[in-house]
């Protein structure tokens, strides 16, 4: 075991830093100006390093560690490199995977470069966790498919040009057969966007209706039929490596808070009671952390079979303690509690600077054991793939 | 010996919830949500006609010479139907009269707001979570009222304003008096408004309340808060039980997925045997005076905890939707939000609970 | 809502503790001395008031609250009212509600009385929360049962005349239907009494085996094959009121706990962290007095329906109840709990005067969600029965 | 950047995992638990022959000279296997001498000790729940000791006693000396026997420790239970999974059942994500010496109190066999209590990670 990084590691830190502070000095940066910010520091080797330089990308050996080096930098510029998660984070590496030549060269670079933005249509009203139950639908007509349905909890859908989803084109096939993965454009007639509200009173999903909504034959990622699989590639994308340190940063706002709130007229985290919750959520925090860095060292190692069960619980153990953090973070703002989140917390999503944010934090909290897999699901999934139980009893359907 | 209700006070229960049913259908309780005033005054009227407003006001001013348990009872009601209107505030102001005024300010008062003409509110709350009364910094001195108050319900709305002072006191604010201000405050449970009052000599009128009337009026409103923790966290339940028996995944009904089934039943667990609690803190607030603050403490903490405790529990088993503004579930997440700080976190009560048992 | 017992109520109280001191100070009293104390307790309608006179009852009025001012009365004098639940809480009024006459004559007055103890053969190995999948066998060869298998769980099995269990008689019908409810004798050759040794050391159970045990072919209790509905019967009375004042008791042994441990070198009530604990817990101790008086109340006034879904949950509140009671006793008793729970412990069941006794109750404690009835059961009988939820997805079994 | 085993680390664990399968079948745990000595010189002997008395003493001195996570990792499976005998004081032992023992300290016990001929034990526990140092009441003057050590482990069977000393000395006390007097304690945990020892002015010989060492001993034992109770939680969670797999009730393995495979899953990830905690103390220890005591707490706090919590689950998910003497969970069980309670409690271990937070 051996936590340090090394001299080479070190000089590359030092490197990457005297870098962001170049941009830092310009920042807020225009539009344009992060584009370039992008460029150069794909250029550099620090962005894209997974990615053929014919797309985009900066096409560099493998290195886990310069990964985290260059994220934990520019997270901490507050520079603008982290583009949207559908697009970068997920259809790049899906078409990487199993898309077609024309596709990677057509969609790719300018993902990279932030000019295309992209959705995601997974989810419907009726087809939540049971996510293979969907129904939106697609038919083959001529050269285009045409799409009708309803899909949901689709974030950035206004700003985004295209969509890619998973739609019923076999109605025959058996459930999980019947689903093909499409990519369509956004903007067109029949595709209506409708801003869904969150109990917080924050706007950051989407409901998308299809009416005859049209995309061509060959925008489809795999077979038809085969959209199940494709999404699971996909999917393994969204689940990846839960940031150590974002959950430190949001415990340390916590910290912040008990430093600044009262409880009978001392400050909060001289409080016996409070000290103690926060004591016992350092140990969940610091097991946050530790086990990112086992991942960490364990891919930059070639070894991610020895974290394959960590893995399956990052999801969980991440909302359960954050779901801590919101609830120690709404009882330290005392009466404040009954006041409605502020137009800025709702922007800044985890505000910890106003009480009003935590009170926002709290709301937030609500969604952590629904989205993105419930928490249900999740330990079915650690049960049955982690301890080796068992399926659920299924009704015969 | 009898611990339970009688037909009579089954009877006020059966009356308040259809009354709520048919005035308060579901489309209008989102339009008053979404609207945030947490009030309109056609549903107040009537509310008040059917005696919501004077419950506890003696007979002899106008009201229905009822007790506290039945006040809490009709607020179990209230919590079920998240009805929203002054009614706590309006219950609390008409207690303290009642209990501490003088005969001309009972005569004055308590039959307008027992017919729900006049609206009444108290004003308890300051600056770093102060509630308890040997807190309270704003100064009654010549008549006149000076300092701050925060989290008053209806603060705009109320005719008047029952003010806790320094020392435990109580005066009588009225409407708009000079050197008043009123502030509204955006609360997260649009149900029941609040405002911010600012008093810079204020013209106002002492109660000439026994001492250990404030703690009264607090102690009344935390069985109040308890009884509608106590209704809202049930009908939550019983809303996600039947959302559970028709929402479909994987081809059947969710409630036959067995921890979800658990998850209803440890949260139906956690609330019914609590039912008791918010009874024997109103019956002990009338007949058994001595223990009714530890009484009172206990039932606000155990049971606004434990409703914010279901009220997530029965987000998480209404899925995505749960998460929405759309749907109704909202309310009663923020209602147990409201509960639980009103008048005291649990940990403050909790420590109350301590002390007052001599631990 | 009238929490006073009204001067009749109370008059009788002071009849009854006149008449516990008369008897207290001749404690402690001999086994025959107690038979007395429990007849003249009968002859003046403390005891048996739902029981014929007939069969050594006292025949009284329907009165709960004059039952409950006995049992609290006779509970707090220490005098030994009460005898084995098997005997006097479960077959006696099974027998009264279903038995023949001549069992009734045969079995209830020497129970009543104390001569005859009764022990329990329900559970077995492999037939624990699924009760109805028992094996152990009768088989009736010309007029006696002859009965052969395996049960667990058996309390008082040494000191018993006789025990009450289920056994298969009907091989070829379906599970739930080919069960029948035997009488037995104890003593007899071919029935073998194994002490089952509990976590904490102590012995309070038993396995019982049966090699060609005989019985006569009447003492059934209901008809051949109807055994389930007779336990079912019989488990009503099981689980009948859990006593709020049992519940305030072990708390108050607790916060005695508090007073003379030491945190910091201060008593423990003084601590905050322990003060917050112990005023939650007052909160759970006074739900479950609060339930009992809501119970009391609605069987005195015939409005037992009212009050059918606590009763649903008192096993699974009450466990969970005293596992925090357990829990955060076994915190206070500190560096002492590392000690094993003393003979002394292990003999009186929840000693709280001894810090071993608590770590006693924390091993016994684990018992609570396993013991009669499951928790994850009572929760399944909770959301089915309370809530009208669905039953589980079943194996086709 | 490494942060996981090597080869050599894994290799150790697999190297005591085989010797406890072939050294320690199942019946002969039982018969030691039974029979309640908590050792078995044989078992000792050849567990030392694999070199588990001396893992962590330098090689120049006859050990390993491995690190306190080499240590930890061993204790791991120690944990899982509730291997019966006086490791946890012997390796504290060992440490302490390492650490603050003079070069004649050293060259006489250490390489006694690492062939397992010596076994030697700490004495840090006094009345009151004393752990700390600088809690420490025992006397040691003119190379005398007087006082009273609580819950030292194999107190009667040790050769030395590192006995903890006013203002946090150590000072080595040889077995059978005059002047002290060990009275055994009736443990819950069977796998690890204590003793009472009374000090009246027996001959002792200090070590010329530097400052903090007494500290480094504490958190190094720390470490070592926050690992043995991973092992022991992980072993009982598979053990666990295992049953339900099997044990049928309703016609199918209870596995089956969504609640009961949940509540395995939630024990699983209570347990999982913590094996990083006694790594990462465990090298903080050697490599991080100002982060060490605030980290072997943490580690010491939150696994000894996750583990506790997942063996009660494991109890329950066996049903009433579970409750039984004679099912093998009890040892977990027991074990559990052992390391949640020895060197402090969650509790006063949760206040020091605040206070070493500087909160």
């Amino acid at each position: 075991m051996d936590l340090s990084f090394g001299p080479e590691y070190e000089a590359y830190r030092a490197e990457v830093r005297e870098f962001t502070a170049e941009w830092s000095a310009h920042a807020p940066l225009s539009h344009e100006r992060a584009a370039e910010f992008r460029d150069r520091a794909t250029e550099r080797g620090y962005l894209y390093r997974g990615i053929p330089k014919r797309y985009g990308g900066s096409e560099r050996e493998f290195d886990a560690f310069r990964e985290a080096i260059v994220a934990e930098e520019f997270d901490a510029s507050g520079l603008p490199w982290r583009l949207g998660a559908q697009g970068v984070g997920m259809i790049v590496p899906t078409l990487l995977e199993i898309g077609e030549e024309w596709q990677r060269e057509k969609f790719i670079p300018g993902t990279l470069r932030g000019d295309y933005v992209w959705c995601q249509g997974y989810s419907e009203p009726g087809a939540g966790s049971d996510l293979a139950s969907l129904r939106s639908s697609a038919r083959l007509e001529g050269d285009e498919w045409v799409i009708n349905g309803h899909k949901i909890w689709t974030s950035d859908a206004q700003d985004s040009n295209y969509m890619f989803g998973m739609f019923r084109t076999e109605p025959d096939a058996p459930k999980h057969a019947g689903i093909s993965y499409l990519l369509l454009e956004v903007d067109q007639p029949g595709l209506e966007i409708r801003p869904l509200r969150q109990i917080d009173g924050a706007v950051h999903f989407n409901e998308v209706f299809f009416d005859d909504v049209r995309t061509p034959a060959d925008w489809i990622v795999g077979k038809r039929g085969q959209g199940w699989q494709v999404a699971r590639v996909n999917l393994k994308y969204e689940r990846n490596l839960g940031g150590g340190s974002m959950m430190r940063r949001h415990f340390n706002g916590l910290l912040e808070l008990a430093r600044r709130s009262e409880i009978d007229g001392r400050p909060a985290i001289q409080d016996p009671v409070t000290r103690r919750r926060l004591a016992e959520l350092e140990g969940y925090v610091r097991c946050v952390e530790t086990t990112y860095m086992r991942q960490l060292s364990a891919t930059a190692n070639g070894e991610e079979q020895k974290v394959s069960l960590p893995i399956l619980m990052n999801k969980l153990y991440g909302t359960d303690t954050r779901e801590k953090i919101a609830r120690l973070g709404y009882d330290l703002v005392g009466s404040d509690g009954l006041r409605a989140p502020a137009e800025e917390d709702l922007k800044i999503q985890s505000n910890t600077e106003t009480v009003t944010g935590w009170v926002d934090q709290y709301l937030f909290s609500l969604a952590g054991p629904i989205a993105a897999g419930s928490s249900n699901i999740q330990r079915n999934i650690i049960g049955e793939r982690g301890l080796g139980l068992p399926r659920d009893l299924r009704s015969p359907s | 010996m009898h611990f339970g209700l009688t037909e009579e006070q089954e009877l006020l229960q059966q009356t308040i919830r259809e009354f709520a049913a048919s005035e308060l259908p579901a489309p209008k309780l989102r339009a008053l949500f979404d609207e945030g005033s947490g009030h309109d005054p056609g549903l107040w009227a009537k509310s008040a006609e059917i005696g919501l407003a004077g419950l506890t006001v003696p007979e002899s001013y106008g009201g229905a010479g009822l007790e506290l348990l039945d006040l809490a009872l009709a607020f179990e009601v209230l919590g079920e139907s998240a009805l929203p209107g002054p009614y706590l505030g309006h219950a609390l102001a008409a207690l303290a009269i009642a209990e501490g005024g003088s005969e001309d300010q009972k005569q004055r008062w308590l039959p307008r707001l027992a017919s729900g003409e006049a609206i009444g509110t108290v004003a308890l709350a300051e600056r770093n979570n102060v509630w308890e009364c040997a807190d309270w910094r704003v100064e009654f001195r010549d008549g006149a009222l000076a300092g701050e108050k925060e989290f008053v319900p209806y603060a705009q709305l109320a005719d008047l304003t029952l003010v806790g002072t320094v020392g435990g006191g109580l005066a009588v604010l009225e409407r708009d008096a000079e050197g008043s201000r009123v502030d509204a405050v955006d609360g997260v449970d649009r149900t029941r408004a609040l405002g911010r009052l600012e008093l810079t000599g204020a013209r106002a009128e002492a109660l000439p309340a026994p001492p250990g009337t404030a703690e009264r009026v607090l102690d009344a409103g935390r069985v109040l808060l308890a009884a509608d923790s106590f209704g809202g966290a049930w009908k939550l339940i019983e809303t996600t039980a039947e959302y559970t028996r028709t929402r479909e995944q994987f081809g059947t009904p969710i409630a036959q997925f067995q921890s979800v089934k658990h998850m209803l039943a440890d949260a139906a667990t956690e609330i019914e045997p609590a039912r008791g609690l918010f009874w024997y803190a109103a019956y002990a607030w009338e007949r058994l005076p001595e223990e009714s603050p530890r009484a009172a403490a206990t039932a606000k903490a155990h049971l606004t905890d434990r409703a914010a405790d279901v009220s997530r529990t029965c987000v998480e088993l209404h899925g995505g939707i749960g998460f929405t503004w759309e749907c109704d579930v909202q309310f009663w997440v923020k209602r147990a939000m409201f509960n639980r700080t009103f008048l005291g976190a649990p940990s403050a009560q909790l420590e109350r609970v301590a002390d007052l048992g001599g631990w």
